[in-house]
C-alpha cells in the first residue's frame, strides 16, 4: 500500500477493478451556513490538507497518515470536509457520524492531537492547514476513525444508569414531584452525550485499562443526585472500587474537552466525597448497608 | 464494614490526602517564607528572640502533639500524590514501596515526636 | 470476501428457556484486528493542560520536603536554643536556600492549583444557581491570610 | 452463517424501538428480547429532537382536544381509533418517563411544565429544555440496561427480513464490529428504524435516517401507505437543515421577512397576535405545512432573505432576552452561535423550511401489526394512522412511546404463542440473502455519492412543499433513472470490518425505494391536502375523491402498486382546516363532544 498524494489517493481497492474514484475535481462541499449577521467575519475559503490516520485491520499492520486535499469555505466542518473525501476522493475512509448537530455524539476524532466533535469543529479555524485527524485517544482503532466503543458499554451498564427505588420509597403515583432546585443538583451531569472526548482527554483512561473512566462515574452521580433515586448504595460497589473511581488522579482535562459542559471531573472528585463518607459512615455504625 | 471485590483503603487514603491538602494549602506558603526565609535572615529578630516566642508554646506535649499530627497530615498528602505520580511514569510499583511512602508519611512525625519527648 | 464461513454456528441463546447473560451478543468469529495504541511514559508533556498537571504533582513532594525539613526543626527546638540556632543557621545553607526559594514558588503553586480545583468538589447551591467559583476561592485565599497574619504576629512577638 | 434465536427481534434502537423492547420484557420477564441498531442506541435520531413530547395534563385541557387538534392538523386523513387511544395513553406514558428518571422541565413547585407547540390548540408538550429526544432517548436506553432479558446488537445493520409461508420470521443483519452476516431466528419482529428524510437534499435528519426498515418490510410485502405527505419544517437552517425548534416559536419567537414583517398574517393565520403574547393556532404557531408554504409564497414574491446558502427568513428571539433564551432554549443558542455565528438574543436567526418527517410509512393498525403476519412497525417507519397529512410537532415523540408500548406488548404475546421453529430452508434463505448483499463489495461502476445527491435534488424539485404534475412526472422518470444506475453502484471497499462505504450504498437502495413510492403515491393523489400541496388545479381538497390513504406495494419490476383505502373516522367528520381566527370558528363546528369547553380553546 503506497501512501498516496495530494488529490491521488485509493491505490488500493478501487485499483483492483481498474476503477478510480473522482479526483479532486469533484464537486465542491455541500454548502452550509456561514458566518452571518453581527458575527460576520469575511467569507474564507480555499483548500486544505487533511491528514487522516488509516488503518484498515485487513491490509496494514499499523496505521499510517494519508493526504487529502480538500476544499473548504467558512462554513465547512471538519465532518463535512471528511464527507467530501468519502463521496469524491476515498470511499474507504470510515468514520461515524450521523446528526452533524453536536448531539449524537458519533463524531470524536482527535484534530491536532485534541479530541474534538468532528461535526461542530470548523476548517476555517486550521486553515492553512495542515489538519492532523486521528481516532480518539486511549481507545482500541478498529478501523481508520472508528475506535472500540464496547468497553465504554460496559462500563456504562456497570454504573446502573437508571432510577433505582427501593421499599422504603415507592414511586409515587403518577409521578414524582422535582423542584427546578432538586434538578439543578443533577442536571449538568445529565448532558452527557457519551462522546468519549473525555476519555481520550483523560491520560488515567490510557494507563489504568479497567478505569470506569469520567463519563460513566458521572452518569452514576448523575442518578445518585436525583431526588427520585435511591440506589446510591447499590452503585457504590461498582464506584469505591480500584477500577472505580479511584484511578482518577484530578488531571481535569475530561471537562476542559466536553463539548456539554458537563464536568466529569467535578462529578468524579463529588463522588470520591461521598465514597469517603460512606466508608466513614460504615466505621461507625459497621453493620449500615448491610442486609439490603 | 461492608466488603466487596475489588474494594480499598482508598477512600480513607483520599480522605486523609484531601484533609492533608487543604492544611497544607492554608499553612505551607506561610511557613515555608516564615521559616525558611523570615527567621533564618533576622525577619523576626535574632534565633533566640524566635526561639522564646516558640519555645513557650510549642513544647507544651498536647500542642506539640497536634502540630506534629497536622505536619503528618501535609506529609501524607504529598506521599500520597508522590505515589500516584509513580503511577502517571508508569511504574507500577509493588506493594512495598507503596507500605514505603506512606510509611514515610506516619513515620516521621512519629519519629519526630518521640524525639521531642525524649529531649 | 471470505465473510461468510461456511461453519454454521449453533443458535446462542436458545429462547424461551435458554438463559444468557444480557447485554451484546458474543461474536462467533471475527475479522476484528484492532490496533490498541499504548500511552507513552512522556505523555505528561505532551500538551500545556498535561504539563500543569504534571507541576502540580511535582509541587507536592517539593513541599513535602520542607515538611521533613520542619519536623526537624520542631525537634530541634525541643531540644533547646542551641539545636534551634543550628537549625536556623542551616537554612541559610546555599543548598537548603535554594531548596527553600524552590518550596516557596512550588507551595504557592500548589496552593493556587488546589484553590482552583476545590470549588468543582464544593459545590453550594442558591435555588437554582450554584454560588460562583469566585466566592469559593475567596474564601480559601482568605484563609491563607489570615493564618499568614497570625503566624507573622506571633513569631513577631505582638 | 452464524445463526441467533430470539423470540422478540426488534430493528431499531431509537426510541420506539428501545420503548418496544422494555414493553416486550415486561410482558414476558421468559422472552428474550434482541434489540438489533446499525449505530448504537443513544445515536438513533430521535436524540436530535428538541421541542418536546405532548400529553394532555391539567385542568384547562382536555383530550378531545388533543384529538380534534391532531384530527384537524392531519386534515382528516388521520384514523380517528388510532388518535383516541393515543391521546388517551399519552399522558401515562410521559408519566412513565418520568418515573424513569427522564428530566422533564418543571414548574417552581415541582410539577411538570408544559409549552405550547404549533398547532395546538393549549399548551400540552411536555419538555426538557430544548433536547427532548435526547433526553428520553438516553432515559430509555438506560433504564433498558436495567432488564436482564433484553440483549443488543449494536452496529448491526439489517440487511433483509425473512419469511417464511408469508410470515416474518427473523432478518438477515451484518455485524459492523467482526465483520460478518448474521441470521436473526424471530418469533416476532418489531421494525423501529425511524425515518427517511436523507432522500431529500435539505433535511433537518442524521445520516442515519435512511428509510431501510422502511424498504425493507416494502419488499416484504407490506405495503407503505401516504408515503406523499412529507413534512417540511418551516425552521431549519439553511443550507446544512439543521433544525430550529419549532419550540423557539412556542416561546414566543416570531418570523420575519426581509422587510421585517411578521408575513404569516397574510396567510389565513392572523390576526398579528402581539409580540410576546404567543396564542396557539395562530400566526407563528400555526400547523408546519401552512408555516412552509407561506415562506414559498414569500420567496416568490422575492420577500425573502438572500443568504449565500439561499433563501431565508429570519427568526426573531431577541424580545426574549438572554437569560430567558439560555434557560429555555440552552441548545438553540448553542447551534445559531456555532452553525451561523449568531447570537440570537442579539440577531434574528435565518431560517428556511427542510425536509424533517415522514408523515407515511409502513402501514400499521392500532396495535401496530403490519399486513405481513409476524412483523410489526412502529415509531417514523410506520404509518399507523396518527398523523395522516401532517404531524403536529410534539405528537411524534409521544407516538414513539405509546405505540412502541403496544408493539413491544403484541410482539411479545405473538412470540409467546406461536414461535416460530427453526429450519433449514430458513437458514438457506438466509443465507442466499446475506449473499446478494455481500457480492456487492468491490463491485460496479456508478458512484453512490453522485446517485445520492441527483436523488436529493430530483426530490426538492418535484415533492417538495408544491408539486405539480410535470414536475412529480419528471421526477418520477429521474428516480427510476437512478434505481436503473444503482444496479451498477460501485462499491470500493472491500474490507468486512466497518465498511461504510457498503453500507451506506445499501442505505442508498432504501432510499431509492423509499423515493420511488413518495413520487408515485403523489403523482395519484390529485387534491391538496396536508402537507401534500399541489398547484396545478388539484388547489383544494377534494374529500369525495381522496378522503383515503394511499397504499404503495412493491412489485418486482416496474412501479409501484398504487391502491387506496377508507380512512377510519369515528367522532369528528371531515371539516375545514383553518386556523387563526378563522380556525375559532371552524373549531367550535367542526370538534366533538367536547362542547362545554370550547369557551376557553383559545
Ligand atoms: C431534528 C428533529 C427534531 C425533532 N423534534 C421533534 C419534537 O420536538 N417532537 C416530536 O414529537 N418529534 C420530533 N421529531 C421527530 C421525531 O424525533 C422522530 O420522528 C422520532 O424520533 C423517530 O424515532 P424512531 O424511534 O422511530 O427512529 P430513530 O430514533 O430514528 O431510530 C431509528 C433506529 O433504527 C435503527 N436502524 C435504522 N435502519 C437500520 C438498519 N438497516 N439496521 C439496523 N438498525 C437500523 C437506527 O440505528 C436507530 O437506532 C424531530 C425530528 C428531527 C429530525
Ligand atoms: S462527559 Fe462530556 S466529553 Fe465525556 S462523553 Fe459525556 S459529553 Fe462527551
Ligand atoms: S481527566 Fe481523568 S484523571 Fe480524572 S479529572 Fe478527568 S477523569
Ligand atoms: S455527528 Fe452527531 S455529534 Fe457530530
Amino acid at each position: 500500500m503506497t501512501e498516496s498524494s495530494h488529490g491521488h489517493p485509493g491505490a488500493g481497492a478501487s485499483a483492483a477493478d481498474g476503477v478510480q474514484p473522482v479526483g479532486a475535481t469533484a464537486e465542491q462541499p455541500e454548502p452550509r451556513p456561514r458566518r452571518d449577521g453581527a458575527a460576520a467575519g469575511p467569507e474564507a475559503g480555499g483548500t486544505i490538507t487533511l491528514q487522516v490516520l488509516r488503518y484498515r485491520p485487513d491490509r496494514e499492520d499499523a496505521p499510517y497518515l494519508q493526504d487529502f486535499e480538500v476544499p473548504w469555505r467558512t462554513e465547512t466542518s471538519v465532518l463535512d470536509a471528511l464527507t467530501w473525501v468519502k463521496d469524491n476522493l476515498e470511499p474507504s475512509l470510515t468514520f461515524r457520524w450521523s446528526c452533524r448537530m453536536a448531539i449524537c455524539g458519533s463524531c470524536g476524532f482527535m484534530l491536532n492531537g485534541e479530541p474534538k466533535l468532528g461535526c461542530e469543529s470548523f476548517v476555517r479555524d486550521y486553515a492553512p492547514g495542515p489538519l492532523r485527524i486521528e481516532p480518539l485517544a486511549n481507545h482500541a482503532v478498529e478501523r481508520d476513525l472508528v475506535v472500540d466503543l464496547e468497553p465504554f458499554m460496559a462500563s456504562l451498564r456497570a454504573v446502573q444508569p437508571y432510577v433505582i427505588s427501593d421499599d422504603r420509597h415507592p414511586v409515587p403515583e403518577p409521578g414524582n414531584r422535582q423542584t427546578p432546585e432538586q434538578m439543578v443538583a443533577y442536571g449538568q451531569y445529565s448532558q452527557c452525550i457519551n462522546c468519549m472526548l473525555c476519555y481520550a482527554a483523560c491520560p488515567q483512561v490510557g494507563l489504568a485499562t479497567d478505569f470506569l473512566g469520567p463519563a460513566a462515574v458521572t452518569l452514576a452521580v448523575r442518578y445518585n443526585k436525583d431526588s427520585r433515586d435511591h440506589g446510591a448504595d447499590s452503585r457504590l460497589p461498582i464506584l469505591d472500587n480500584e477500577g472505580g473511581i479511584w484511578p482518577c488522579t484530578f488531571v481535569g482535562a475530561c471537562s476542559t474537552v466536553c463539548p456539554k459542559g458537563v464536568d466529569p471531573a467535578a462529578a468524579i472528585q463529588q463522588a470520591k466525597g461521598a465514597t469517603a463518607q460512606a466508608w466513614a459512615a460504615e466505621f461507625i455504625l459497621p453493620h449500615r448497608g448491610e442486609g439490603r | 464494614m461492608r466488603r466487596w471485590q475489588g474494594r480499598t483503603n482508598e477512600p480513607l487514603m483520599w480522605a486523609l490526602f484531601g484533609g492533608g491538602g487543604m492544611l497544607a494549602v492554608f499553612t505551607m506558603p506561610v511557613l515555608i517564607i516564615a521559616f525558611g526565609l523570615l527567621v533564618p535572615f533576622g525577619g523576626f529578630g535574632g534565633a533566640d528572640g524566635t526561639y522564646e516566642r516558640m519555645h513557650a508554646l510549642l513544647t507544651h506535649p498536647l500542642v506539640s502533639l497536634l502540630v506534629f499530627l497536622a505536619l503528618g497530615l501535609v506529609l501524607w498528602h504529598c506521599c500520597h500524590r508522590t505515589f500516584h505520580a509513580l503511577h502517571d511514569l508508569k511504574l507500577h510499583p509493588p506493594e512495598i514501596v507503596r507500605s514505603a511512602i506512606y510509611g514515610i508519611a506516619m513515620l516521621t512525625p512519629a519519629i519526630g515526636y518521640s524525639l521531642s519527648l525524649a529531649a | 470476501m471470505s465473510t461468510s464461513t461456511g461453519a454454521r454456528q449453533e443458535p446462542t441463546g436458545a429462547g424461551r428457556t435458554g438463559a444468557r447473560s444480557p447485554g451484546r451478543m458474543p461474536a462467533a468469529e471475527t475479522h476484528r484486528r484492532p490496533y490498541r495504541p499504548t500511552t507513552k511514559r512522556t505523555w505528561f508533556l505532551a500538551n500545556r493542560e498535561y504539563r500543569a498537571y504534571a507541576l502540580r504533582e511535582v509541587s507536592s513532594v517539593v513541599v513535602g520536603f520542607f515538611v521533613f525539613n520542619l519536623v526537624v526543626g520542631l525537634v530541634c527546638l525541643h531540644r533547646g536554643l542551641e539545636s534551634w540556632q543550628w537549625w536556623v543557621s542551616l537554612q541559610t545553607n546555599p543548598l537548603n536556600l535554594t531548596l527553600t526559594v524552590l518550596a516557596v514558588v512550588m507551595s504557592l503553586v500548589h496552593a493556587t492549583t488546589w484553590f482552583q480545583a476545590t470549588p468543582k468538589i464544593i459545590r453550594i447551591q442558591r435555588g437554582t444557581r450554584y454560588v460562583a467559583d469566585f466566592w469559593v476561592v475567596a474564601q480559601h485565599y482568605l484563609l491563607l491570610a489570615v493564618f499568614a497574619a497570625v503566624v507573622y504576629f506571633w513569631l513577631g512577638g505582638l | 452463517m452464524q445463526t441467533l434465536r430470539t423470540d422478540v427481534a426488534i430493528i431499531g434502537g431509537g426510541g420506539a424501538g428501545l420503548r418496544a423492547a422494555m414493553a416486550a420484557a415486561d410482558t414476558d420477564p421468559q422472552l428474550q428480547v434482541l434489540v438489533i441498531s446499525k449505530v448504537y442506541p443513544m445515536r438513533s435520531h430521535t436524540v436530535a429532537a428538541e421541542g418536546g413530547s405532548a400529553g394532555v395534563v391539567g385542568e384547562d385541557d382536555s383530550l378531545d382536544r388533543h384529538f380534534a387538534d391532531t384530527v384537524s392538523g392531519g386534515d382528516w386523513l388521520c384514523d380517528q381509533d388510532v388518535v383516541r387511544y393515543f391521546v388517551e395513553h399519552a399522558a401515562e406514558e410521559m408519566y412513565q418517563l418520568e418515573r424513569w428518571g427522564c428530566p422533564w422541565s418543571r414548574r417552581p413547585n415541582g410539577e411538570i411544565n408544559v409549552r405550547r407547540f404549533g398547532g395546538m390548540s393549549q399548551p400540552r408538550t411536555w419538555f426538557a429544555a430544548d433536547k427532548t429526544g435526547f433526553h428520553m432517548l438516553h432515559t430509555l436506553f438506560q433504564t433498558s440496561l436495567k432488564y436482564p432479558s433484553i440483549s443488543r446488537l449494536d452496529e448491526h445493520q439489517a440487511l433483509d427480513l425473512v419469511t417464511s409461508n408469508g410470515r416474518v420470521a427473523g432478518v438477515v443483519v451484518y455485524n459492523q464490529r467482526d465483520g460478518y452476516p448474521v441470521f436473526v431466528e424471530a418469533g416476532a419482529v418489531v421494525m423501529a428504524t425511524g425515518g427517511a428524510g436523507r432522500v431529500y437534499a435539505q433535511n433537518t435528519n442524521g445520516s442515519i435516517v435512511t428509510g431501510d426498515g422502511m424498504a425493507m418490510a416494502y419488499r416484504a410485502g407490506a405495503p407503505l401507505r401516504d408515503m406523499e405527505f412529507v413534512q417540511f419544517h418551516p425552521t431549519g437552517l439553511p443550507g446544512s437543515g439543521i433544525l430550529i425548534t419549532e419550540g423557539c416559536r412556542g416561546e414566543g419567537g416570531v418570523l420575519l421577512n426581509k422587510d421585517g414583517y411578521r408575513y404569516l398574517q397574510d396567510y389565513g393565520l392572523g390576526p398579528e397576535t402581539p409580540i410576546g403574547s404567543p396564542q396557539n393556532k395562530y400566526m407563528e404557531l400555526g400547523p408546519r405545512d401552512r408555516l412552509s408554504q407561506a415562506f414559498w409564497h414569500e420567496q416568490q414574491a422575492g420577500r425573502t432573505i438572500s443568504t449565500p446558502q439561499g433563501e431565508a427568513v429570519h427568526l426573531d428571539l431577541r424580545h426574549l432576552g438572554r437569560k430567558y433564551l439560555e434557560e429555555r432554549l440552552p441548545m438553540i443558542c448553542h447551534l445559531a452561535e456555532q452553525y451561523v455565528g449568531i447570537d440570537p438574543a442579539r440577531d434574528p436567526i435565518p431560517v428556511r423550511p427542510a425536509v424533517h418527517y415522514m408523515n407515511g410509512g409502513i402501514e400499521t393498525d392500532v396495535t401496530t401489526a403490519t399486513s405481513v403476519p409476524g412483523l410489526f412497525a412502529v415509531g417514523e417507519c410506520a404509518s399507523s394512522g396518527l398523523h395522516g397529512a401532517n404531524r403536529l410537532g410534539s405528537n411524534s415523540l409521544a407516538e414513539l412511546v405509546v405505540l412502541g408500548k403496544v408493539a413491544g406488548q403484541q410482539a411479545a404475546a405473538l412470540a409467546a404463542e406461536d414461535p416460530v421453529g427453526a429450519s433449514s430452508s430458513l437458514r438457506q434463505e438466509a443465507q442466499d440473502i446475506a449473499a446478494t448483499y455481500l457480492v456487492m463489495m468491490g463491485r460496479g461502476t456508478e458512484a453512490p455519492a453522485r446517485i445520492r445527491r441527483e436523488l436529493g435534488e430530483a426530490l426538492e424539485s418535484g415533492v417538495g412543499i408544491f408539486r405539480t404534475g410535470d414536475d412529480m412526472a419528471a421526477t418520477a422518470r429521474t428516480v427510476r433513472e437512478l434505481k436503473e444506475r444503482y444496479t451498477q453502484v460501485q462499491v470500493v471497499d472491500t474490507c468486512p470490518v466497518y465498511n461504510t462505504d457498503w453500507a451506506s450504498t445499501i442505505e442508498l437502495g432504501a432510499m431509492l425505494d423509499v423515493a420511488d413510492v413518495i413520487v408515485h403515491s403523489a403523482l395519484r393523489r390529485q387534491e391538496s391536502r396536508g402537507s401534500h400541496t399541489r398547484l396545478d388545479g388539484f388547489t383544494s381538497r377534494d374529500d369525495e375523491r381522496f378522503l383515503a390513504h394511499t397504499r404503495a406495494h412493491f412489485r418486482a419490476s416496474g412501479v409501484p402498486e398504487i391502491s387506496y383505502h377508507p380512512v377510519t373516522i369515528t367522532t369528528m367528520p371531515p371539516a375545514q382546516r383553518a386556523y387563526g381566527a378563522a380556525g375559532k370558528t371552524a373549531d367550535a363546528a367542526a370538534a366533538p363532544r367536547n362542547t362545554e369547553d370550547q369557551g376557553a380553546a383559545q
